[in-house]
């Protein structure tokens, strides 16, 4: 297989990265806009504030958003219950003309992790609104196929909480989601802190991650930018290529017909 | 004149006067933003013939980064 | 940085590719070729053994091997003692007409690891023989200290046993060995099974990996090979830019400041 | 004639036979492989007045894939 | 502390043990009885089934395990939907007496994972009509805030899926629980395989552990029983004694002041 | 089997507790007494230095060790020299009246971990000069069988460096060790941090434990010490229980035959 | 006579007879069992006034192990 | 009078005095120590034949807790 022909489509678009990335936490517009093009990415995560007049003006880091040219994904960051959720993906939809929107609805602010209930609950409303959902979720393979029945065409569990860099807490919650949900774009959302996890994840058939501290926060954001881009291909070439299974014990490589020194007496 | 709350601050503003009208008095592009009142979205369409209640909550939002 | 500029050496010698590949176990020499050269690897590891003379004349993988016109490491494969090794080092240094020699002393043959004591003294007599000694050896610091003592100017310790495709068994260790050893190339031999692993021997800050079985045995060897050429360019960008801390609890990226729907009653 | 271990295999052969004869004989092509008597290396430059002498242990070995 | 003192109640009832046992894939129904007795637990999970009248007579395990005189715990096992769980949760209470219910709304056949959403409604349910609930739920801490909102006085997360005996698959998220619901009783319920599973909970501050395969089909059930008593008081111990911090680096335990053979020169 | 009659012998010598335990770092002599009474430890570590003529005289730890009248096992911590552990051991022979010896060589003063060339010289001079040798080594088969070939009768492999409390950083070596030299006496010695640790030690087959640190650092080491000694037992009988294997996936405990609302149409 | 489905099973019963009275026919002891008809519960205190109708879903249950 | 290092620290000796008259001397008792001198040990039984040479390296060493 070749990359190149290698496209994963969400929502019906095609793309060829596997990135997800977001545009938050950077040292400055201008890093962040050299790493998210060093990622390769396509997709870049955007958001809604409040804003005084002059900086909804635009000088602001969306105009370096802009130039870009990528494919939005608005997100409802923050919000705490399913009518927030509803009414920002419909301020977004409007602002960013996009139907596509990443639903998050925190159910606790310690760990940030998204709340099963309201998620279920708003993104059926929004598919019946018509929007395509992108449901930031936890890695429970019921409410997975909850949201799916739901409408959802992707599937966002987290790796770990937002923030944390821990990785994927729990594989072998994430390989039974992918094995019991084979069909549908699965993309580990949340927890990525290096390279190393992401690889984690498409090697056990996740479609793609979304991330944005690991890149953001890194100490040379464009260079873990790249590392990142390297990652996801090699993730997702590992897992067409089928590794080699795990063994309990030890078997050598080199051929052990013909070592010399023996000799039968 | 009544009072509404603008992303949570105390304004007096003209009954009389539309939304779309009060966003630019407050500085705002109507291009640029999207807007809320009490936590329902109203389209841009509408700016021009919404007016707002005593007591009305009204968010106005923009882009900014995300993750 | 670049990679194009992010050059290692070995021995005085400078390389690109931070892969070494073993050129055993493919599903034919043709499959060995390809996925050689998809692996960028720019070191193969061979070895000897007794064949008939037919043989040994040359239709074999050998011939594969010397088109493909890398830098070759001969190893000790199979070798039980001291004597045994040194031996087969200098058959390898007339045969193969090069000084680097892989030094690999079996312990154990259920785990298949170096005997850390016979390495130590076969490394000794190797240097001051000549030799450029690429010992293979347990993630043991102490030994390793013993082995770069001993004039070894690379160190290999395992990541787990040969073949069983189980990565890394115990990063601390490997990298109290990088902390204690900042100076000396370290590469992982054996146990890589996933390219995952990979990523993870680099963000450690390891300089190389050597494998073979995961590779060979991947269900696609080209397709494996090109995964772990990306994956050792992940590791090493994830390396170079400096992953975020691991944190305890999460922290939003999208910006609260502003977050809409809030209003102070 | 006497009785020597080529790659463990006996063998009976000329004593007065050099090794790069008796190489030769075999059917190996000097160029091509490496040698051990008793494991101890014996380099190619000598094979010519490398004589083997009873119970020998040679072995004989050419390069392969390795791990 | 000394044990006899160290209690812990759930709903309003005190415990000594911190073992609930379940009744089940036990040999013979002798080797129940002897295990639960060597298990010094204190509260025993049964169920209801379809019998043939004569079995419904009463041939059977139930009997043995009437003979124990332990607390019962019935549950709602297998149950696919709310009115399931609902309809056997009140057939228990009448047959065994107590209003006590282990709410098992199974919500996936392959994971045999609880449904977050339908549990969180049964849970409601049945604490309107009276039911101290025990919920099976997942380790996810908005799940469990609703099931305490309920009305639930005890939560049972589960450590991994039923019968896999891999112990605590998400640290982590069971640790948040812990630290977000301090004042609840917590019990790890499923996947616990080994008494090490069952220290580890306690260590995190979990309360107690419901378990069944791991001694029921233990070679020696009884001896595993035994195990898992002195698992959880040793659990408890060390909850209750403060264990040390993990330390990133060595530190001798020998003191180092007066060692001999050191000479200043 | 009854926790009474299950035995084991170290030298010759039977013991029924399987906890060694040192006498250092702890709040109080006092405190030590206790926490070793509690613990059930029938063997204390202890070890010589040098001290001023009154402290010498013993108004010291040593005394209520003393008074504890346990089986002494004298080390060598510190030792950084072959020379140095066997004039030490024969210090202790004269002082301790024993020829046990708890044989430390430490190889390097940052992970303090055992130099393991030296350790097997030394055990080999030791057990020559009629020592009853407890070595501490590292978790690596092939030095493990050289010291049983020299003599030792028992073997100490780490489970992390002194001090950190990390538990069993890499229990597939430990594991291998096991099972490849299934008849002597292994003892997990250094880095045990809390009970769950020791409990998987003996659960992988390992015979007994020695820990200083986790009871003298917890911060109460009299409780702590009683959780280790419930843990013994815990990991004890969950060996010779023979534990269930871990699946991969969930089965049920409770019978599925018979369950209700279930109608065939 | 009416068709029921008592655990699953097709039954032809005599629709005036009383659930305490089916129960008996069918060797069931009323002490020893749980009922449910179409997953609603139904108590003990009211198997003698409870009359079946044609199509009903009986669920007859009793004690057994659990986990 | 010679010089040696008893525990590191520097001590004038008496050369002709015996190490059991010099523990004596230092306040130690010989019962309660163990000795080495330059790293090689010294068995009890010999503190009264044993005599100091000049730079002698001398460890006396008693029980202490231990990990």
């Amino acid at each position: 297989m070749s990359h190149a022909t290698d496209m994963w489509t969400l929502y019906g678009a095609p793309f060829t990265s596997r990135l997800l990335i977001g545009s938050a936490l950077y040292p400055s517009p201008a890093i962040m806009s050299e790493a998210i093009l060093a990622s390769g990415s396509e997709i870049i995560t955007v958001s809604l504030r409040r804003q005084a007049p002059e900086e909804a003006g635009g000088q602001s880091v969306w105009t370096h958003i802009q130039k870009l040219n990528k494919t939005l994904l608005p997100n409802t960051a923050g919000c705490h219950s399913v009518k927030e959720a509803v009414t920002l993906a419909q301020m977004s939809r409007e602002m960013f003309e996009t139907d596509w929107i990443k639903l998050e609805v925190i159910g606790d602010d310690y760990n940030l992790q998204p709340d099963p209930i309201a998620t279920v609950e708003a993104a059926d409303k929004l598919v019946k609104l018509g929007f395509k959902v992108f449901p930031y979720c936890t890695d429970d393979l019921v409410i997975c196929q909850r949201l799916r029945d739901a409408g959802c065409e992707v599937l966002m569990p987290w790796g770990s909480p937002i923030g944390t860099g821990r990785g994927l807490m729990n594989p072998y919650n994430l390989q039974t989601i992918r094995e019991r949900l084979p069909d549908i774009p699965l993309i580990v959302d949340a927890g990525i802190g290096k390279p190393s996890h992401a690889v984690m994840a498409l090697e056990l058939g996740y479609d793609g991650i979304l991330l944005n501290t690991a890149v953001a926060q890194a100490s040379e954001p464009v260079v873990m930018a790249k590392a990142f881009r390297h990652a996801l291909l090699a993730g997702r070439s590992a897992y067409l290529a089928g590794a080699m299974p795990e063994r309990q014990t030890a078997s050598p490589s080199t051929p052990t017909l013909g070592m010399p020194f023996w000799h039968q007496s | 004149m009544i009072e509404v709350r603008v992303n949570s601050e105390l304004k007096q503003v003209d009954a009389g006067k539309s939304l779309a009208a009060l966003l630019a008095d407050w500085g705002f592009d109507s291009g640029k933003v999207a807007v809320a009142i009490n936590e329902d979205f109203v389209p841009r369409s509408i700016y021009a013939s919404t007016l707002l209640k005593a007591a009305d909550r009204v968010d106005i939002v923009s882009p900014v980064q995300g993750g």
